[in-house]
């Protein structure tokens, strides 16, 4: 793909990855077929910035996960009152690291 | 004090061991009259982070037995408060209020070093407090 | 995607754990006494939370008090039923060597975002909630 | 490894060196613990007594009686007889309390149920103990440290917890231990005040077998065993 492309879409789409993911998303990038170009640019990133918002303010909810989607993790939050406080309190710390996580993953899919 | 790590942690990485301090600050604020809460929450943290990097780790633990410690100190002064309270026969005594106040000051010693630790590991330094640093040095392996 | 089998495993070891453990503490009257409320969204907002009673209803349950149960918080069914059961799923997941838990854990996942059955749990936990603030547990 | 086991060691004693550091100060006098203490005692017992002021009666026949009462024992035990408030108040329920800041409340009814003068004086001793061994403050303080720990955790704060704790008090539920040495303590001032303790045996004797011509029984209710109480007061 073209370098120009790839650069283009890492400037607007690296505060949804880890810093050291976006060396492994520029090459794979680059390796790309340009006939996927379209694909990538049509996928929607969740915003680390807005889950950590939605954490602070109902992260004992469990709206959190509910958001990036982990239902599961979310209905547990949810039942558990944020895990007596702890785990809405770890989470808080933890769901921006998550977000960029599920923002790798939905990226790697789109490569098989 | 802080030293060279053994390799030079990534933006991401010096974020998340720079969390493991921040959050348990947040932990002793958030369940401030009971002391396990911030234990229980390095210690989730860590089990979250454990297959994280090394750096990552290395703090998450180093965090952990600080809270440890403090969760100790804490325990004893909590239900020597409960006990001053409630029951008829324990009163506000000077051993009491020597050690309520000894409880203190360690907390904010602890306070203020971590603090220091989360603002030097979001930099990227290694810090690497006396004794929990070698402790943390044998427990946890790269 | 979605989460791997270990950690599933691990979290609801430590949810099993920490269940059990808070659930012994509250047989203790005097702790709720001293401890009352731990609930960070009630102590923040004043409101109780979805799943604030449930505890209550727990110890109801466990009492055998099937209706108070029930009254205080129907989450507490839920959650008991819940604890009775993982550790013997997960024993039997872990000795055999089988992962029916993570499927099981899949597909309710699964299940539960597809929207004509998303809107009618997230209405039902409305409403409990609405009855929990009507209650003022 | 050795030196970690050593860095630990001397962790260890600095904290331990830190706490013995500290606790060679007075803090208790620091803080004056025990003037703030009394202070608050003053204020709390003028706040319930400003609560109660109506129904007291302070002249006439039963307060001149149990007033001589009180005054007797007082004298031959060297208490300032000044420094207790007597309060009586028409009230058909038979009972008697201390409040804080040495208010003493008796009820009419307690003067009507007790036979003669040594079954009133044992009550009297009874309750001028429970202020002499300070348990009234020592009873609050407890209570108020509940209450705290209770709003504090909860987050429910309020009003009503201060009118309960003061609620609490007029009930006179001391616990096992500080009735019985209030009950020895009043052994104590009776017989250096001359009269027998048996008048107070007897009259817990009575309130035991629940007697229906005493009335409303608050005394007893919250004083429990008085049957095993009147025994143990006649065998010293």
């Amino acid at each position: 793909m073209d370098s120009n492309k790839v650069d283009m879409f890492i400037l607007s789409n690296g505060k949804f990855f880890e810093s050291n993911q976006l060396i492994y998303i520029r090459e794979q990038l680059l390796a790309m077929d340009d006939s996927k170009w379209s694909l990538v640019q049509t996928i929607q990133f969740k915003d680390p910035t807005t889950s950590i918002i939605v954490s602070i303010l109902a992260g004992t909810l469990g709206i959190d996960r509910f958001m990036i989607g982990d239902t599961g993790l979310g209905i547990g939050k949810l039942l558990t009152c944020g895990g007596i406080g702890i785990w809405a309190v770890v989470d808080l710390f933890l769901i921006m690291g998550a977000t960029r996580e599920k923002n790798f993953a939905k990226f790697q899919q789109l490569l098989y | 004090m802080s030293s060279t790590f053994i390799y030079h942690p990534t933006e991401s990485e010096a974020e998340k061991a720079s969390n493991s301090y921040l959050m348990s600050l947040i932990a002793i604020m958030v369940g401030f009259p009971l002391p396990i809460i911030n234990l229980l929450a390095t210690l989730f943290f860590y089990i979250a982070n454990r297959k994280s990097t090394y750096f990552v780790r290395w703090h998450c633990i180093h965090a952990l037995l600080s809270q440890l410690s403090l969760f100790v100190i804490n325990s004893i002064g909590f239900w020597w408060t409960i006990s001053v309270l409630i029951r008829e026969d324990e009163q506000v005594s000077n051993p009491y209020l020597a050690y309520i106040i000894t409880v203190f000051v360690v907390n904010v010693v602890e306070l203020g070093m971590t603090i220091a630790a989360a603002i030097k590991t979001r930099k990227g330094h290694h810090v690497f407090w006396w004794f929990y640093g070698p402790l943390t040095q044998l427990i946890c392996k790269p | 995607m979605g989460i791997s089998r270990k950690n599933l495993y691990i979290l609801i070891m430590l949810f099993c754990v920490s269940g059990y453990s808070w659930l012994v503490m509250h047989l203790d009257s005097r702790w709720v006494n001293v401890v009352g409320s731990v609930c960070v969204f009630k102590k923040v907002t004043g409101i109780p939370c979805p799943s604030c009673g449930a505890t209550r209803s727990m110890i109801a349950l466990i009492s055998g008090d099937l209706i108070n149960g029930v009254l205080w918080n129907p989450i507490g069914l839920l959650l008991l039923g819940g604890l009775v059961i993982f550790p013997f799923w997960l024993l039997h997941d872990l000795t055999l060597k089988k992962n029916s838990f993570h499927v099981f854990y899949a597909s309710v996942e699964k299940t539960i975002r597809q929207k004509r059955i998303a809107w009618p749990l997230i209405v039902l936990v409305l409403l409990n909630w609405c009855w929990n603030i009507y209650k003022g547990v | 490894m050795k030196k970690t086991i050593l860095q630990a060691f001397i962790l260890l004693s600095i904290a331990a060196g830190i706490y013995l550091l500290i606790s060679r100060v007075d803090w208790m006098k620091l803080f004056r613990v025990e003037k703030m203490t009394d202070a608050l005692e003053q204020k709390l017992g003028d706040m319930v007594w400003a609560g109660m002021d109506e129904q007291s009666i302070e002249e006439g026949k039963e307060y001149d009686r149990v007033d001589s009462l009180v005054t007797a024992i007082c004298k031959s035990n060297g208490f300032e007889r000044k420094k207790i408030k007597l309060h009586i108040m028409g009230d058909s329920e038979v009972n008697a309390f201390a409040l804080p800041d040495r208010h003493m409340v008796v009820h009419t009814g307690l003067i009507n149920a007790v036979h003669n003068n040594d079954e009133l004086s044992g009550v009297l001793a009874h309750e001028i103990a429970h202020m002499e061994l300070s348990h009234v403050m020592k009873k609050l303080l407890k209570q108020m440290g509940y209450t705290l720990l209770i709003s504090i955790t909860t987050g429910e704060a309020g009003g009503g917890a201060i009118k309960e704790l003061l609620g609490m008090l007029s009930s006179t539920a001391y616990d096992r231990k500080l009735e019985k040495d209030a009950d020895i303590k009043a052994i104590e001032y009776l017989k250096k005040a001359g009269i027998s303790p048996n008048g107070f045996a007897d009259f817990l004797y009575r309130l035991g077998e629940k007697d229906g011509s005493l009335g409303s029984l608050s005394w007893i209710s919250t004083h429990p065993d008085s049957k095993e109480r009147a025994r143990y007061i006649r065998g010293e």
